[in-house]
C-alpha cells in the first residue's frame, strides 16, 4: 500500500523561465495601462452576497476581481470565561489565509496585523452596548489574495455583520489607493501593490461621512494625500450603494 | 488601566475644552522631552527617551543577513516592541501581546514607508554589502519601561535619536563567490558607518477628546480620547506614514486640518528632538 | 459458547460476572419484587451487569455485583473517610474519591447551630457518613448518624490514612471480622476506621504497631483467609525478634 | 487452500494473548494486552468532575490520550484516538456519572501490526479495572485480505504491509444469559455479530469484506472467552470465606 | 435561522420549534415514524450536491463542491520536490483538511478542531488506497524531480457529511488539473515553460509535455449513513449527526468496489443487513454523483 514518506521533503514551486514583467509602473509618464486594463480612478467590479455560510449566525462572500473573501459572523455569545464582567460587549476578531491564497503556496496561518486592522475598523460601527458580557465574534478566511485584502475583508465583514442582524450605527466600506510614481490608483491588485511607493487605505461610513479606520505608508505630500482620501470617500459612497443593495435584496428574497 | 470618577472625566474633558488640560499645558504644547543616547552599550546604537513621566529605550542591532530573493537590493529592518510589565502590571505574561503587536506594527507604518521603499525613514539599500547576497539586517526594539500615555510618540523618537547613535562596522568583500555561494566578508572593527538620520520622520499623534484634539496626551487623558491619529511627518513636512486608533469614527474634512496641525507641530518637534539628541550625543562624547 | 447458560438466576449468584452479561430474567419471575443493588441495571425484562465482579445475592431479593476499584462512587449510607478541600459558607467541600467533590452542610453535626459552627482545615481527615448521592449533583454528607447522634463520626486527629482498594475496604469491614483484622487483634491494640471509599485510618500508641497494621492490611487484598493469618504472624515474629 | 504464513500459523489463528489488570500503582484502572509482540498500555483516570468544552454535560465523556513508542502524535495518532474515543463511548453507560471526564491513555509499548485492535482490547480492560458501568464489553479483531482473497486474523506488521487490504473490526463480547436462547437475537443475528466499529484499508469487494466479518465474528469469539477468563483471574478472590 | 415568519402563524411556529430544541430526538422519531425527515427528504436521499470546477485561480487545480449546505473548496498547487531514493520515479501528494473557524460555531481561532485531522487522515487514506492517482505519472526526471501535488481542502460550511462532501471536492480538484509544462535548467532547476507560442527561442524541452493531465483510474465516492434504531438516513445534516451518533461511511469505487467501510463506534450496532442496506444506498449515490462530476467536467471543456 502506498504511503506517505515519514518526513516532508522539501518543495519549490517551479518559477517561469524569463521575468519578462513589463516595467509599465516605474516611470513616471501618464501613458501606461494598468494590468487589468482599467482607468486610474476605476475600481475593479464588486460582487456580494450575504448569507454564504449557513452554520454561522451571520455571513458574507465577496469578490472583486481575483481577491475572494468569506467572512462569518457568530454571536453574541457567551464570553470566554477568563473574561471579566463588561457592559459593553467585545468584539473579536480573525482574519487567515488559505494555503492557496497567494501565488507560492503559504501556510494558510493567521495574520495578526489584518485581525488588529478588522477590529478597528469596524468597533466605531458597532453599537457594543446592545450586547453586554458577551462576545460577537468576526471570522474573515482570504480565499485568495488578488491585491487590496484588507479593504475588501472590512467591508464584507461589516455587511456579514448586518446579516447576523447586529446592530449598527452604519455599514463600513474600505477602499484602498495605491501611489505608483506620480500616479494614484484606486484599489489596487496584487501585482500594482508588489511595486507600488505608498499606499492609503480608508474605511469609512458613508452615511455619517465619518473615517473609521486610515493607515497610511509611504512618503505623501499634503495635497496628494487630500486627493487620495478624496478618491476613496468618493469611492466608499459607491461601493456602500452596492453592499445595500445586496442587503436589500437578500431581505426582498427572504420575504418572498 | 485608569480608573477614573465621573468628576475627574468631566474635569479632564472640561480642561482641553477650555485649553488648560490639568497639567497646565496647553493643547499643543508637549510635556518635556529629555534624550539620552548609547545606554546600552552592547547594541550598535541605543537611545533613552523619557516624555513627562512616559519613558522608553530603544536599540538598534545589526547582523549580517541575506536579501530576500524578491528584493535583492535592500536590507532588512524589523521593528518590535515589548511591553515590560515594570510599566504596567497589566502586562505581566501574555498581557502586553495585544498592545506590542499594535504598537509595533504601527511603528513600521511609520518608519519603514511603502513596499518600493519610498517614504521610509531607513533607506533600506544603503544596507546592502553584496547585492543579492549579504546585506545588514537592523533590529530595532523598543522597550517600554513606564507609561503614561503617547508612546508612540516616545517610541518614534527613541528609534530616531538610536539611529543617529548607531554605528555599523564597515564591510569588505574579500572575495567575489559565483553562483549561489556566499562570498566571504571582512567586518572592520575601527571603521563605522553612521546613519543620516535627518531624513527619519518623527510620530505626532493627536488625541481627539471631545471636539477638540490634543497632543501628547497622558494616559488618564487617553483614556477619555475617542480616536486618536498618529502622523509620521519628516523634515520636508511630508507624510510618511499613518494609523488610526479608537473605534469611533472622524469625519474627512477634520482629518484634513489635524493634517495640518499635525505638519506645523512636527517642524517644532524635530527641532527640539534633534537639538536633544546632538546635546545627548555630545554629553556622551565628553564621557 | 460451550457452557449453556441455565435459566436460574441462581446459577450466577458467586459467579464472576463481565458486563452485558444477562443474569436476570424478569418475565419468569412474575409477582416477586427483587432489589438490584451497584453493577446492575434493567432493560426492559433483563436485568444486566455493567461491572465486572462477583453477583452476590442476599435474602430475601437483593442481588447486586461486588467489584473492587480504587475510584470510589458514593452510594447512600456508605461511611467513607473524606479530606477537607475547602469551606464556603454552607458547606465543606470534601473530597471523598468520587468524581465529583462531596459536600458536608456546616450544619450536619450533632446539635449543629449557625452558632458552632465546627472549624476544619484544609487536608483534615473526616469519618462521614454519605446522606444524599445523586446522579447529576454533588454527594451530601453528614457527621451524624440516622437518629442525629455524633456516634463515631468526625474528625480523626493523629494516626495514618492510607489508600487501598474500594474492595479491600468492604471485606475489613464485612463480618464475622476478617482474618487479618482479627489476627491483628489479637496480638495488638489499635484503632482503625475504614471507609468504604477505600481509605483506611489507623492509630496506636506505637508508630510500629500503626506501620504493621497498615502493611499487613495492604498485604492482604489477594489473599485468602489462611494466607492472612500465616502473614500476620510472620510479620508479627519479625518485629519481635 | 491453505497459505502460508511466516510464524507457521494457520490463517484463523491468533497469536498468544496475555493481559494482565491492575498493573499501575496511580491510575485508577490499568491493563496491559498483547498480541504476540504487539502490546499495549492502557490507564484509566477519573471519573473527574466537568466535561470538557464541545462535550455535552449531560453526558460522561471519554477522553483517549495516544502515546506512540517513539515520536509526537500525527494525524494517524489523532485518527487512532477518535476511534477509541468513539468505540469506548458507545461500550460504557454514559449517562450513570454525568457532567464528568474519564481520560484513557493508551501507551503503546510495541507495534507488530494489529496495534489498533491490541488498543481497544487493552482499553476495554482497563475500563473494566476502573469499574466504569458499561453496556457490555468490547473485542477487537484484525482481518487481513490477500491477493488471492483469502482472510487470514491478527496479522504482524510485516503482513500487515504485503497485504491488499485489511479490516479492524469491533464487535461486543459473547454475554452469559439467563433469558432463553434466540430471545437477543436481533435481526435473526446475535448481538455479538453487530459491529460497533469497523475502519477498513485497501481495496476489497463487497463480498470479501463480508467475508472478513464472518471470520472476524468466529475470532471474537474467542478473544471474549480469553477476556472473561482474565477478568475472572484478576478479580479479588473473597478468601476469608474459603 | 429558525426564527418563524413573522407573518405566519406564530404561536403554532413556535412550539414546533421549542419541541425541536428541547426534545431533538423525540421530533426526529416522530418525523422517522413518518418515513420522511424534516428537511423533506426520505431517509435515503442525500441533499441536493453541486459543483464547480477551477473555482481558484491561483491554483493548479481546484472546485467547489457543496452537498447541502456543506461547502467545500479543494485547490491543488504542484510544486517540485526530489523524490525519495526508494521511489525515484514516484510523486507524492499531501492532503490536508483545514477547518477555519468561518465553518463552524464550535471551531475557535488558535484551536484546530478535533475533527480536522481525523478528516484529513481519512482522505488520504482513502485516495492512496482507492488507486484513482498512479503515482509513477506524477514523475518528471527520474530520480531527480518528480510533483508533489498539495491539496488543500477548507471546509467553508459544516453541515454534516464533511467527509462526503470532501472526497467529491478533492476527486473533483483532480479532474480539474491542469499540470503546468515545465522544463529543466542549466542549474538542475524545474522552471515553468511559459505559455506563448515562443517554442522557436527554447533552448529546453519540457520534460511533461505530454502530461497535462492525471490519468484518473476509478474515482471514490462515499456516503455517510446514519443508523438509528431501524432507520437508515442517508447523507445527515449536522444536526442529525448530533442527535443520532452512530455513522456509517462507506467509500466505493466506480467500480463498484469497497475502498473503506468505516463506522467509529456509535451506539448502534452494525448487523449484516444494515451493512449491506448502506452498501446499496452508497452504489446509487456513486452512479449520482458520478453524473454530477461528468456533467461538470464537460461543463468545463465546452467552455
Amino acid at each position: 500500500m502506498a504511503s506517505k514518506p515519514g518526513s516532508a521533503p522539501t518543495t519549490y514551486t517551479p518559477t517561469p523561465t524569463r521575468k519578462s514583467r513589463p516595467p509599465i509602473f516605474k516611470d513616471s509618464d501618464v501613458d501606461w495601462v494598468r494590468p487589468d486594463g482599467r482607468g486610474f480612478h476605476q475600481c475593479r467590479p464588486a460582487f456580494f452576497r450575504t448569507g454564504a455560510v449557513n452554520a454561522a449566525a451571520g455571513s458574507a462572500y465577496a469578490e472583486f476581481g481575483n481577491t475572494k473573501v468569506i467572512v462569518s459572523v457568530f454571536g453574541p455569545r457567551e464570553s470566554k470565561k477568563a473574561m471579566m464582567y463588561s457592559d459593553v460587549g467585545r468584539l473579536n476578531c480573525n482574519v487567515s489565509y488559505t494555503t492557496f491564497a497567494t501565488p507560492v503556496r503559504g501556510q494558510g496561518s493567521d495574520h495578526k496585523e489584518f485581525s488588529s486592522m478588522l477590529h478597528k475598523a469596524l468597533e466605531g460601527a458597532i453599537m457594543l452596548e446592545t450586547f453586554p458580557k458577551t462576545t460577537v465574534d468576526v471570522f474573515a478566511l482570504v480565499l485568495e489574495s488578488g491585491g487590496s485584502d484588507i479593504p475588501v475583508v472590512i467591508s464584507c465583514a461589516s455587511l456579514a455583520l448586518a446579516d447576523a442582524g447586529i446592530m449598527m450605527y452604519d455599514l463600513v466600506a474600505g477602499v484602498s489607493v495605491s501611489c505608483l510614481g506620480t500616479n494614484l490608483v484606486i484599489d489596487p491588485i496584487l501585482e500594482e501593490e508588489s511595486c507600488q511607493d505608498g499606499n492609503l487605505m480608508m474605511t469609512c461610513m458613508p452615511s455619517r461621512y465619518e473615517v473609521t479606520q486610515l493607515t497610511v505608508t509611504g512618503e505623501w505630500s499634503s495635497a496628494k494625500m487630500n486627493e487620495a482620501m478624496q478618491l476613496c470617500l468618493d469611492a466608499c459612497s459607491k461601493l456602500a450603494t452596492i453592499m445595500r443593495s445586496c442587503l436589500k435584496e437578500a431581505a426582498s428574497a427572504t420575504q418572498d | 488601566m485608569v480608573g477614573l470618577s465621573v468628576g475627574e472625566k468631566y474635569f479632564i474633558q472640561g480642561g482641553i475644552n477650555q485649553n488648560l488640560r490639568s497639567d497646565g499645558r496647553k493643547r499643543d504644547t508637549y510635556r518635556p522631552i529629555f534624550v539620552e543616547t548609547g545606554v546600552i552599550p552592547q547594541a550598535n546604537g541605543s537611545a533613552r527617551v523619557r516624555i513627562g513621566t512616559t519613558e522608553v529605550i530603544a536599540s538598534v542591532k545589526a547582523e549580517l543577513g541575506r536579501p530576500s530573493a524578491l528584493h535583492p537590493d535592500k536590507g532588512k529592518v524589523a521593528i518590535f516592541v515589548d511591553c515590560s510589565p515594570v510599566a504596567e502590571p497589566t502586562f505581566e505574561g501574555r498581557g502586553g501581546e495585544d498592545l506590542s503587536t499594535e504598537l509595533s506594527v504601527a511603528l513600521q507604518h511609520c518608519l519603514l514607508g511603502g513596499k518600493s521603499g519610498a517614504g521610509a525613514g531607513i533607506d533600506p539599500s544603503s544596507l546592502v554589502v553584496a547585492e543579492g547576497k549579504v546585506c545588514w539586517d537592523l533590529y530595532i526594539d523598543g522597550l517600554i519601561v513606564s507609561s503614561d500615555g503617547n508612546l508612540l510618540d516616545a517610541l518614534g523618537a527613541a528609534i530616531k535619536a538610536a539611529l543617529s547613535n548607531t554605528g555599523i562596522p564597515r564591510v569588505h568583500v574579500t572575495a567575489a563567490a559565483s553562483g549561489d555561494e556566499q562570498p566571504e566578508v571582512d567586518i572592520s572593527d575601527e571603521e563605522f558607518l553612521q546613519f543620516d538620520t535627518s531624513e527619519v520622520p518623527v510620530i505626532v499623534t493627536l488625541t481627539k477628546v471631545g471636539r477638540h484634539y490634543i497632543v501628547d496626551a497622558t494616559s488618564e487623558e487617553e483614556s477619555q480620547m475617542s480616536s486618536a491619529i498618529s502622523f509620521s511627518i519628516n523634515r520636508k513636512g511630508h507624510i510618511c506614514g499613518l494609523t488610526k486608533r479608537g473605534g469611533s469614527g472622524i469625519d474627512p474634512s477634520v482629518i484634513s486640518d489635524m493634517i495640518s496641525v499635525a505638519q506645523h507641530i512636527s517642524e517644532q518637534l524635530i527641532t527640539k528632538l534633534e537639538s536633544e539628541i546632538s546635546a545627548a550625543e555630545a554629553g556622551e562624547d565628553e564621557l | 459458547m460451550e457452557d449453556k447458560p441455565s435459566t436460574s438466576p441462581m446459577s450466577f449468584v458467586d459467579q464472576i460476572v463481565v458486563p452485558g452479561d444477562v443474569v436476570i430474567d424478569l418475565s419468569t419471575m412474575t409477582n416477586q419484587t427483587i432489589k438490584l443493588g451497584g453493577g446492575l441495571r434493567q432493560e426492559s425484562d433483563a436485568i444486566s451487569v455493567m461491572k465486572a465482579g462477583k453477583l452476590r445475592f442476599s435474602k430475601p431479593n437483593k442481588y447486586w455485583v461486588e467489584s473492587s476499584q480504587k475510584r470510589y462512587l458514593p452510594c447512600v449510607e456508605d461511611t467513607v473517610l473524606g479530606i477537607v478541600v475547602d469551606s464556603k459558607a454552607e458547606n465543606f467541600l470534601v473530597d471523598i474519591k468520587g468524581p465529583a467533590l462531596a459536600f458536608l452542610p456546616v450544619l450536619a453535626f450533632e446539635g449543629g447551630t449557625r452558632r458552632n459552627i465546627p472549624k476544619f482545615e484544609g487536608g483534615t481527615l473526616l469519618y462521614v457518613r454519605v446522606v444524599k448521592a445523586n446522579p447529576g449533583m454533588n454527594p451530601e454528607l453528614s457527621c451524624t448518624d440516622a437518629s442525629g447522634k455524633a456516634a463515631e463520626f468526625g474528625a480523626l486527629k493523629d494516626g495514618y490514612m492510607f489508600e487501598c482498594s474500594t474492595g479491600l475496604s468492604r471485606m475489613l469491614l464485612s463480618s464475622p471480622t476478617c482474618p487479618v483484622l482479627e489476627a491483628l487483634g489479637n496480638k495488638l491494640s489499635f484503632e482503625i476506621a475504614v471507609g468504604l471509599n477505600g481509605r483506611v485510618w489507623v492509630n496506636a500508641t506505637s508508630p510500629s504497631t500503626v506501620i504493621i497494621v497498615a502493611n499487613a492490611i495492604m498485604n492482604s487484598e489477594t489473599l485468602s483467609g489462611v494466607q492472612q493469618k500465616i502473614m500476620v504472624e510472620k510479620l508479627l515474629q519479625k518485629i519481635q525478634t | 487452500m491453505e497459505i502460508d504464513r511466516d510464524d507457521g500459523r494457520t490463517p484463523n489463528q491468533l497469536r498468544p494473548l496475555a493481559c494482565s489488570r491492575n498493573i499501575l500503582h496511580r491510575a485508577h484502572g490499568s491493563a496491559s494486552w498483547s498480541q504476540g509482540d504487539t502490546k499495549v498500555l492502557a490507564a484509566v483516570y477519573g471519573p473527574k468532575a466537568g466535561t470538557k468544552k464541545n462535550e455535552n454535560p449531560e453526558k460522561a465523556c471519554i477522553e483517549v490520550i495516544w502515546k506512540p513508542k517513539t515520536g509526537q502524535i500525527g494525524k494517524l495518532e489523532k485518527e487512532y484516538e477518535m476511534i477509541l474515543k468513539r468505540t469506548l463511548q458507545s461500550i460504557s453507560i454514559l449517562t450513570i456519572n454525568r457532567n464528568t471526564t474519564t481520560s484513557v491513555i493508551i501507551q503503546v509499548v510495541h507495534d507488530d501490526g494489529s496495534l489498533l485492535t491490541c488498543a481497544i482490547n487493552a482499553a476495554c480492560a482497563a475500563l473494566v479495572d476502573a469499574g466504569i458501568p458499561m453496556k457490555h464489553l468490547a473485542v477487537a479483531i484484525c482481518c487481513c485480505l490477500t491477493e488471492g482473497g483469502y482472510v487470514i486474523l491478527d496479522p504482524t506488521k510485516l503482513e500487515e504491509q504485503k497485504m491488499k487490504g485489511f479490516a479492524y473490526l469491533v464487535f461486543p463480547n459473547s454475554i452469559h444469559s439467563v433469558l432463553p436462547e434466540g430471545s437477543l437475537l436481533v435481526e435473526g443475528e446475535a448481538v455479538e455479530h453487530g459491529i460497533i466499529t469497523s475502519v477498513t484499508h485497501g481495496l476489497m469487494s463487497v463480498e470479501e469484506y463480508l467475508n472478513c466479518l464472518e471470520r472476524g465474528r468466529a475470532a471474537s469469539a474467542k478473544l471474549s472467552d480469553f477476556l472473561r477468563k482474565s477478568i475472572k483471574l484478576q478479580l479479588p478472590t473473597d478468601s476469608f470465606k474459603s | 435561522m429558525g426564527l418563524p415568519n413573522v407573518s405566519g402563524d406564530l404561536s403554532a411556529e413556535m412550539e414546533v420549534d421549542a419541541f425541536r430544541r428541547l426534545f431533538p430526538l423525540r421530533f426526529y422519531e416522530r418525523h422517522l415514524a413518518d418515513s420522511i425527515r424534516p428537511d423533506a427528504r426520505p431517509l435515503g436521499r442525500a441533499r441536493d450536491t453541486t459543483m464547480a470546477l477551477g473555482a481558484v485561480a491561483s491554483a493548479d487545480g481546484s472546485a467547489l463542491t457543496k452537498i447541502g449546505s456543506t461547502t467545500m473548496l479543494a485547490a491543488i498547487k504542484m510544486e517540485v520536490m526530489t523524490p525519495s531514493t526508494d521511489s525515484p520515479d514516484e510523486g507524492c501528494i499531501a492532503i490536508d483538511f483545514h477547518m477555519p473557524p468561518i465553518c463552524s460555531p464550535i471551531v475557535r481561532p488558535g484551536r484546530p478542531a478535533e475533527a480536522a485531522p481525523v478528516v484529513s487522515k481519512q482522505l488520504s487514506d482513502t485516495i492512496l488506497s482507492s488507486g484513482m492517482i498512479d503515482l509513477k505519472e506524477l514523475s518528471l526526471v527520474s530520480g531527480k524531480a518528480a510533483w508533489m501535488a498539495y491539496l488543500d481542502i477548507y471546509c467553508l460550511d459544516a453541515d454534516g457529511a464533511l467527509f462526503d462532501c470532501a472526497l467529491l471536492s478533492a476527486v473533483a480538484a483532480f479532474s480539474n488539473l491542469q499540470i503546468p509544462v515545465v522544463s529543466l535548467n542549466d542549474d538542475g532547476k524545474i522552471v515553468v515553460v511559459s505559455e506563448e507560442g515562443e517554442e522557436g527561442k527554447l533552448e529546453k524541452e519540457p520534460v511533461n509535455k505530454e502530461k497535462r493531465k492525471l490519468t484518473l483510474r476509478s474515482l471514490p465516492f462515499s456516503l455517510t449513513c446514519i443508523l438509528h434504531k431501524n432507520y437508515i438516513l442517508a447523507d445527515p445534516t449536522a444536526e442529525e449527526e448530533s442527535i443520532m451518533e452512530t455513522l456509517v461511511t462507506v467509500v466505493l469505487d466506480s467500480s463498484s468496489r469497497l475502498v473503506s467501510f468505516y463506522k467509529p463506534g456509535g451506539p448502534v450496532l452494525a448487523y449484516t443487513s444494515a451493512v449491506q442496506d448502506c452498501v446499496a444506498l452508497t452504489r446509487q449515490r456513486v452512479k449520482e454523483l458520478q453524473k454530477i462530476l461528468d456533467e461538470a467536467v464537460s461543463g468545463m471543456e465546452i467552455d
